[in-house]
C-alpha cells in the first residue's frame, strides 16, 4: 500500500481562556491594541445588543430570537476581517459579524419583529439576507464567488454555517463547488456545539467540522472560536488566500451557545448546567478584557464609559423599531416581481379593496 | 388499553396515536431533528425517547435529505419509519426522495419492494413564525402519484388519521395544522380505532351553500358557517381532511343539494388545491351548480412574515363576503 | 443580425435564442451537466462554448442543489444565470433553491436583491427514455409565488419566449417539450424579438369547442381539431405557453364564443395544471359553459416504462372522444 | 498551531497491469487459484452480456443502455465479496455485481428494454433496483443498514456510486449519517474517470474521491479498480469492519469508462482517442488473465471453451427477453399501491374501457 494523499487539521488559538498568551508572538493585526481594544468594543456593543433584545421578546415587544450570546469572538473576528467589497451570507444569529459590515441593530429588530423591511439593509446593499434553511446561504456565497471570479473582481464571498448546518446538503455542494471552481470563498462553521437539542457528537462521526473541507479539497482549519485573536488571523490568511485566487477554505471555529437556541427554545430540556457553567468560563470577552486589561489598554473606567454608550446607541436602535408603523398591505404583492403579472395585479387591487371596504 | 380520560389538543392527539402505534407495533420507529430528548419543537414526540428509547426515536443529523433518503431505505427493509420535518418550509430537500423513490418503491419494482412510512410536517401559517415555518405548501403532493396526502382539523380526526397513515402500507404526507396544534381539546379515546384515509368529512349539514376547506381553516368556515346563519343562511361544512385521495363524491352530494360551493384554503390560490376541487365541479356537478364556484384563499405571494400574515390569511369575514356574491349570483 | 434562412426545430431554435443573448448581454452565463464540450444532452448549448468560451458556458459537478444555488448566487450578484438540469425527473432537489431562494429574493429583501435566472427543463414523455426521464412535472411550480412557467410548443415561440425569460428580471422556469425537440422545422428569424410573457396563444379559430393544452400535445391537440373538423366540428385550439401568470382572459373568450373546453395535458390528472384552467372557468365561465369540463389527462400513475408509455399518453383519439362526449353532453 | 486531526488515503493494487503481482503476498482469498479462475470467468460473462446488449441496442432491440465495459472487476469484485443476506444499492451499470447477487441477465434487458418486471428480481428479493437519480441510492444503502443495525442483524449494505455522483449532496449524506450512526455501509465510489462528458477533475478539488468519507469520519481507502484483487480485498476488509459493527468505509475504485456513457452518448465529443487507447492497456481482464496464466489455471483453450458457454448462457436470456410480451395495460395502475385508492381505481376501469373499445 503506498499514501497517496494526506491531510492535516491544525488547531489555532492565542489567548487561553484566562487571557494568557499561548505564543511567543501575536498575529500583525494583533500587534496594534488599538485594533484589539477596537474588537473588545464591538464585541461589548452586540452584547448589550443581544440581552436587550431578548428582554424585548420576553415583554412581548419582538418575535423569536435568536440570540448570539457567546458568538461575540466568533462573528466579530469574521466581520472585522472582511472588506467592504466582499459579501456575507449569514445564517442568522451572526449580527457581530453583521455589524462590522454596517447592518443596523434596528434592521435586525426589523427582522425579528416580523418586517420584511430588516433585510432591506441600507449597507451593505449586496449582502445576503438571514437564511433560514440551514445551509442554503453556503451555495448563495459560493454563487456570488463565482461571480467575482468570473468578473475578475478581487472580492471574496464568505458564509456561515453551524455544527447542525455542516451535515447539511447544501453546506457539502458549497465546500465541493468551491473546490472545483477554485472559488474566492470562506465557509466558517460556527460550531457552538448544539443545534437546537442535538450535540455536535450526534451531528457527524467526523473528528473535526473542519475536516470536511477535504471532502472537496479546500484549506482546513480549526480554531478556538472564543479567542477572537485567533479568528481574525485565520479569517485573513483565508480572506488573502482566496482575494489571491489560491482557493477556498473551511475555517471551523470552535465556541458554545451560552443561551437557548432561540426564544422558543429551553434548552434545560435537553442539557446540564454544569456544562454551560464550564462554557462561561472559556468565553470570549473574559479572556480579551484581560489581554487588554494586562496591556494597560483597558480597565474598569473604561469599560464602565463604553456600557454607557452601548446602552445608548442601542436604546436608540430600539427605538427606532418600536417606532415603526406596520408595512401596508399592498407591501406584500409590490416586491414580488420587478413588474407584477397581471393576475397577481388584479389581487392586489381585489386586497386593497377590501381593505377600503366599508364594514 | 388505556382509555383516555380528560380531554387532549391535536398536538396531544398526535403524540397518543404515535405511542399507540409505537406500542403496538415494534416495526415503527421514529427521526427527524430534535425529535428525541427535546420531544420535537413542537413536543409531538414528546416522552416517547424516554419510553420506546433511543433505538425507536432517533434524533438524525440536521438534514433533510438524509431524513427522507434513511426513511426510504427503513421503509425498504419493512421498516415502518414516522419521519418529522420541523417545518413545512423545510420539506423541500425531501420531494427529490419522497417523489422519485418513496412514491415508486412499489411500481417501480412491481411490489417486490414497498415504503411504508409517514412524513409528518407541521404546516401552515398564523403563529408568528419566522420565514419558512409558515408555508402551506400541500400541492407539491397532490399531484404526485404514489403518495396520499391527509391534512386534519381536530384533535380526534389527527389520532384516527395518524394511526391509519401508519398502518398505510404505502407512504403518506401527514400534514398537520400547526396554528390549531393546542387551540382547543376534546376527549380522544386511547383505543387504537383509525379513521379511514379516503373520506371528508361533513362537520355541519347545511341547505344554501357548501364550504369545503381542510385544515387549521376549518375553524374560521366553521365560525363563518355560523355568522351566516345568524342572517339565516345554512351553510354545509365539509373537512376535505384526506386531500388524496379526494372524496370528491362527499363534496358532489352536498353541492346537489345547495347548488353552490365556496372553497377555502390558506395556500396561494393559482394552482391550489382547491383548484381540484373546482376542476371537478367543472366536470361532474356543472349541472347542479346554480352559482359559480367562489375560492377564498391566501394570495399568490409568499405568506408574508408576522407583522401582515393575517392580511393574508383568509378570514371569517372573506368566507362570508364569498357566500354572499355566490347566493347573489345565484 | 444575422438573419436565419433556413427552417430548424424548436432545439435549433432554442440554441439560437441562446446565442443570441449572450451575444448581446454579457451578464448572460450557462451552467449545469454537460453543458459544456458536449453542448447538453440534448445538444441545446452546442457549440456555445466553443463560441462564448468556458467562463460564459460552465459544465458543473453532478449536483442539481449546486447548480440551483450557484445560480441564486450568481442572479444575487447580477449575473444572469441560465441553468439547465438535464431531464425534467431531476428538478427535484432544486426546489429548495427555487422555491426558497429564486422565488422569494426580491420580495425578502424588498427589492435589495433579486434573481433574475432562467431554469430550463427539458420536459415531457415520449422519447422512449429510462425511468425519470419523462415527466411532466410543471405543478411543481405553478403554485409557487415568485415564479413564471413558461412551456412553449414550437420553434418559433421557443425562440421569442426563451428570450423573453432570459430577460425577464425574475425568475422563470422554462421547460422545454423533448418529444417535439426535433419533430418539425420552421422559419425563426434570429432577430432578437421577444415574445410576450403572459398571453396564451390561439393556434386555430373554431366555433364548438376550445381545446386548450401546452407543450408537446399542441401536437396532438392540433391533429385531433383537423379529425373533427372532418366530423364538421370546429375546434380552437389554445396553447397556453406562459402557464404562470395565465393568460385567462383569452380562455375566456374563447369559451363564451364555443360553449365547450376540454383540457389537455400529459402530466397526472389529479391537481395537475388542467385543474386550475377548469376551476377558473368553473369561477368566470360558468354562465358560458353548455357542457361540463374535460380533462384528458395522463392517469394518476408514474409515467410508465417506454414499452407502455404511449399507452399512458393522451392521444387525438381520446381528445376526440372527449369532445364528442362535451358536444354530446351540451 | 497544534495538529488535532490526521488522515491518510492509501492506494491499493496487487496486480500490474501487465499481471505482474506488486507485493510478496496475495491476499488470503487470492491464493486459491480457482477463486481467482471463477472470478475471471465472470469478467468474461458480463462481457459478453455487456457486448450483446449492445449490439441489441444497436439492432432497435433495446433501448437506451449504460455499458459496463471496463468495470468488471469493480463490479465482480464488490458483488463477489457481499453475503447473500447483504443488500446491494446500485446505479445503473453495475451488472457485475449484481450477477454475483443473482440478478438474471434478462431482468438487465426487460429493464433497459422499458420494462418494470427487470427490476423483480427473482433473487435478491431485497437489494434495490437500479436507482436513476444519481447518488439517492446512497441514502437508501444507509437506511437499510439503519435497520440492520437497530434490529441486530449483522448484514452489511453496500451502494455504489459514480465519480460523478461523488459530487451529489446524497452521497455526502449518506456518508455523514453512516458515520453519525456508526451504520453498516459500505460507499463504493467507482471512479471510471467521467460522468458522461465531464472529466473527474471538474468534478471536486479533492485530490482523491476516496477522502470523500473523511468528511464522515469513515474508512477510506483508494484502489486500482481494474485490480480484482485489491478491489477484493478492500471489500472483504471494510464489509468484515462493518459486520463488526466497527464503522463504514469509502472505497474508491479507480477504472476507466471504455465504452460511451450510455448507447444514447457519443463519447468521441469530449474525449481523445489517446486517452482511451491508454486505458484499454490497464483494462482488468488482460492482468488477471495473464496471472492466471503465469499460474497454469487457465489457457487459450479453457478461455474458448468458456466463452462459447458465455455465448449460450447470454443467448438463452437474450432470448427469454426477446419473447417477453409487454404488461397488460392495467399494470401501470396494479403496483402503485398496495390497495388502488378508489379515484385511480376508477381510472384504471376507464382505460380498461378505452382499451376495450370498438372502434
Ligand atoms: C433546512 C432546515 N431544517 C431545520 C431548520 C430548523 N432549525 C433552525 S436552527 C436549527 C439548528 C441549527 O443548528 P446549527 O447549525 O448548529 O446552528 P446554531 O443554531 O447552533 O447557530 C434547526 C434544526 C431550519 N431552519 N432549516
Ligand atoms: C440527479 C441526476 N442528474 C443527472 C442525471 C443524468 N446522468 C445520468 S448518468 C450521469 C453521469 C454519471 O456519472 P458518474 O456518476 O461518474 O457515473 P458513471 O456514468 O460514470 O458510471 C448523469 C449526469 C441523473 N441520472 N441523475
Ligand atoms: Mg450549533
Ligand atoms: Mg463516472
Amino acid at each position: 500500500m503506498t499514501t497517496v494523499a494526506s491531510f492535516e487539521i491544525d488547531y489555532l488559538q492565542y489567548l487561553a481562556p484566562d487571557g494568557k498568551p499561548l505564543h511567543k508572538t501575536m498575529p500583525r493585526f494583533a500587534k496594534d491594541s488599538k485594533n484589539l481594544v477596537e474588537l473588545y468594543k464591538q464585541m461589548l456593543l452586540v452584547r448589550t445588543f443581544d440581552s436587550k433584545s431578548v428582554a424585548l421578546q420576553r415583554t412581548g415587544k419582538l418575535g423569536t430570537y435568536a440570540s448570539c450570546l457567546g458568538h461575540e469572538a466568533a462573528h466579530i473576528g469574521i466581520g472585522s476581517a472582511m472588506r467592504p467589497e466582499d459579501v456575507f451570507a449569514p445564517s442568522y444569529r451572526e449580527y457581530g459579524a453583521q455589524f462590522m459590515r454596517g447592518v443596523q441593530p434596528r434592521e435586525v429588530l426589523m427582522y425579528w419583529g416580523g418586517d420584511e423591511r430588516g433585510s432591506d439593509f441600507a449597507v451593505p446593499r449586496q449582502d445576503f439576507a438571514w437564511c433560514v434553511p440551514i445551509g442554503t446561504q453556503c451555495l448563495h456565497a459560493a454563487g456570488a464567488a463565482l461571480a467575482f471570479k468570473l468578473r475578475g473582481e478581487k472580492r471574496v464571498a464568505v458564509a456561515c454555517v453551524g455544527d447542525g448546518g455542516s451535515s447539511k446538503a447544501d453546506t457539502y455542494a458549497a465546500i465541493n463547488s468551491a473546490g472545483a471552481y477554485n472559488l474566492p470563498f470562506v465557509l466558517c462553521i460556527i460550531n457552538n456545539q448544539w443545534a437546537i437539542s442535538v450535540p455536535r457528537s450526534a451531528q457527524t462521526g467526523a473528528k473535526t467540522l473542519a475536516q470536511k473541507g477535504i471532502a472537496g479539497g479546500l484549506f482546513c482549519i480549526q480554531v478556538d472560536g472564543n479567542d477572537i485573536i485567533a479568528v481574525r488571523a485565520a479569517m485573513d490568511e483565508a480572506l488573502a488566500r482566496a482575494r489571491a485566487g489560491n482557493g477556498g477554505s473551511v475555517i471551523e471555529l470552535v465556541t458554545y451557545r451560552l443561551g437557548d437556541h432561540t426564544t422558543a427554545d429551553d434548552a434545560r430540556r435537553y442539557r446540564g448546567e454544569a456544562e454551560v457553567k464550564a462554557a462561561w468560563e472559556r468565553e470570549p470577552l473574559i479572556r480579551l478584557r484581560a489581554w487588554l486589561v494586562g496591556q494597560k489598554v483597558w480597565d474598569d473606567e473604561r469599560e464602565a464609559e463604553w456600557k454607557i454608550e452601548c446602552g445608548k446607541r442601542i436604546d436608540t436602535e430600539v427605538d427606532a423599531y418600536l417606532a415603526s408603523r406596520t408595512q401596508p398591505l399592498e407591501s406584500m404583492f409590490d416586491y414580488l416581481y420587478a413588474e407584477l403579472p397581471h393576475d397577481v395585479a388584479a389581487q392586489r387591487a381585489q386586497a386593497l379593496a377590501w381593505e377600503a371596504r366599508k364594514p | 388499553m388505556s382509555k383516555q380520560a380528560t380531554p387532549i389538543t391535536l398536538i396531544e392527539a398526535i403524540t397518543q396515536a404515535l405511542a399507540w402505534e409505537m406500542a403496538n407495533d415494534k416495526n415503527v420507529l421514529i427521526l427527524g431533528e430534535d425529535v428525541g430528548v427535546n420531544g420535537g419543537v413542537f413536543r409531538a414526540t414528546a416522552g416517547l425517547q424516554q419510553r420506546f428509547g433511543d433505538q425507536r426515536v432517533l434524533d438524525t443529523p440536521l438534514d433533510e435529505t438524509t431524513i427522507a433518503g434513511l426513511s426510504v431505505g427503513l421503509a425498504a427493509q419493512g421498516m415502518k419509519p414516522i419521519a418529522e420535518v420541523q417545518f413545512d418550509g423545510f420539506v423541500y430537500p425531501m420531494l427529490d426522495h419522497i417523489i422519485c423513490h418513496a412514491a415508486r418503491l412499489r411500481t417501480r419494482t412491481r411490489g417486490r419492494l414497498s415504503c411504508p412510512m409517514v412524513l409528518r410536517v407541521p404546516w401552515g401559517g398564523g403563529i408568528r413564525a419566522p420565514e419558512h415555518h409558515s408555508e402551506a405548501n400541500e400541492s407539491l403532493f397532490t399531484n404526485v402519484p404514489g403518495l396520499r396526502v391527509v391534512l386534519p382539523s381536530s384533535p380526534a380526526r389527527a389520532y384516527g388519521l395518524l394511526l391509519a397513515a401508519i398502518r398505510d402500507p404505502d407512504p403518506v404526507i401527514f400534514m398537520e395544522p400547526k396554528r390549531i396544534y393546542r387551540q382547543y381539546k376534546e376527549l380522544v379515546p386511547d383505543d387504537g380505532e383509525a379513521l379511514p384515509l379516503d373520506v371528508c368529512f361533513v362537520l355541519r349539514d347545511g341547505s344554501d351553500v357548501t364550504l369545503v376547506t381542510w385544515g387549521a381553516h376549518v375553524k374560521e368556515t366553521l365560525e363563518a358557517a355560523d355568522a351566516l346563519a345568524a342572517d339565516g343562511i345554512s351553510a354545509e361544512v365539509i373537512d376535505v381532511a384526506t386531500l388524496k385521495p379526494l372524496d370528491f363524491d362527499t363534496i358532489h352530494e352536498s353541492v346537489q343539494k345547495t347548488g353552490r360551493c365556496v372553497i377555502v384554503h390558506e395556500a396561494a390560490r393559482t394552482a391550489g388545491f382547491g383548484a381540484e376541487i373546482a376542476a371537478q365541479l367543472a366536470e361532474k356537478s356543472m349541472y347542479d351548480l346554480l352559482a359559480p364556484v367562489e375560492r377564498v384563499t391566501g394570495y399568490d405571494v409568499p405568506i408574508p412574515l408576522f407583522r401582515l400574515e393575517m392580511k393574508y390569511l383568509p378570514s371569517v369575514e372573506k368566507i362570508v363576503a364569498a357566500v354572499k356574491r355566490t347566493l347573489a349570483a345565484g
